[in-house]
């Protein structure tokens, strides 16, 4: 159970094995990991990830709290970036080890969801021709219903 | 005295980060009708309600929250994480 | 677009770090690892993972294909291990990547449904009172439905 | 000549992994009745055919599967993969 907050990179490799060692009387270990993709025009210089520090914390280990607990899970482990990332950067990870597949794969579903709508993080997209914060998505918000 | 957070463009319309606010409004609604009588930036701002989100004391809440007590209150769009 | 049955243990975090990278233009990625879970009284010795030589690199390869296919993916990884394998040890991996979260994990998680149930692998328990294979559960049976 | 496979339960039931088989069956079914006949642990190993599954040439078939131009016949009980 554990959640962190950073602005520097993440090691994905050395976070997924050390998770999944730490579980490994699980059976099953669900890793997400977020990539800052390009725009179609591939025209991308950054993304600045603003967030609510005093919030982003006690939001995540809320969410987090509530996936535990609903799918008695043995171990999670979110770890979300802000600052400045650019194209093919690693934005944030969860991970999620359950004794079965499918709790494994729902909370960690469910964590993605969360984060989507409820993790108090801004992106702003600055292109070669300007910039815009990213507008969250009516279809993020509908897959909370789901839960 | 509260404390009133501005983040991603509602930051960016009233042109700062946070500020100490002087108030005797019953309900974050209420703060948000002080807020835009201001002046023409913070209307900018909170020209449409629906569009953003307000925090708390860092809880989500709705607008008609009681404001009796608070110590901060953040308003901002609605999320973008993961 | 890979697969690989094999006997030697894989090195998890090295995976999914060069499988994250190969495919930074995608936004999402999903990870499963499977791991060879104790039984519940803590008994178990080791697993052993026969499979079907001829079959099993084909087999796997076509599961793959459909989902790539169905869910126009980035990149795709099957590992499965076959042999003598201990409590702890990782018995297999996918990975999955796409543009947008959903994909990756309905993929990820169609691709682990039929690894499940039409990959030619059978698994054998030795624990200290005697061995016995695995049987087939219905509920993975009935997984493959959704799809 | 095909070759025929045991796996799992039912190649520890036949006693061994593999043979080549002279057969005229016409299909997967008339095979199994054939190899039934043969010895008693045959007749243990298919004594339930709807726990087994079949390969033919490598590829998932239904019991009634033709066998003409056959090379390879597999029998094992479902799969456990993952």
């Amino acid at each position: 159970m554990t959640v962190r907050v950073q602005q520097d990179r993440f090691d994905l490799g050395a976070e997924v094995q050390g998770f999944a060692q730490g579980c490994n009387t699980s059976g099953a270990v669900v890793n997400f990991t977020g990539i800052v993709r390009n725009t179609p025009d591939g025209d991308l210089d950054r993304m600045e990830i603003e967030h609510y520090p005093g919030m982003t914390q006690s939001a995540l280990a809320e969410i987090e709290a509530k996936a535990v607990k609903r799918w008695s899970l043995k171990g999670s482990l979110i770890i979300h970036r802000y600052g400045i990332l650019r194209p093919g950067d690693m934005i944030m990870m969860v991970a999620t080890a359950a004794p079965h597949r499918v709790d494994a794969f729902e909370s960690a579903q469910y964590l993605m969801d969360y984060l989507k709508s409820r993790a108090p993080f801004w992106k702003k997209e600055f292109t070669t021709d300007g910039h815009q914060w990213v507008e969250a998505k009516d279809a993020d918000e509908a897959a909370l219903t789901r839960w | 005295m509260i404390d009133v957070l501005y983040f991603a463009w509602v930051r960016e319309r009233v042109g700062l980060p946070r500020e100490q606010v002087e108030t005797s409004a019953a309900t974050v609604a209420d703060l948000v009708e002080e807020l835009k009588a201001r002046q023409e930036r913070y209307a900018a701002a909170f020209a449409d309600v629906s569009a953003l989100r307000v925090a708390v004391d860092q809880e989500l809440c709705a607008f008609d929250t009681p404001l009796a007590g608070v110590r901060e209150v953040a308003f901002f769009p609605p999320m973008t994480g993961g």
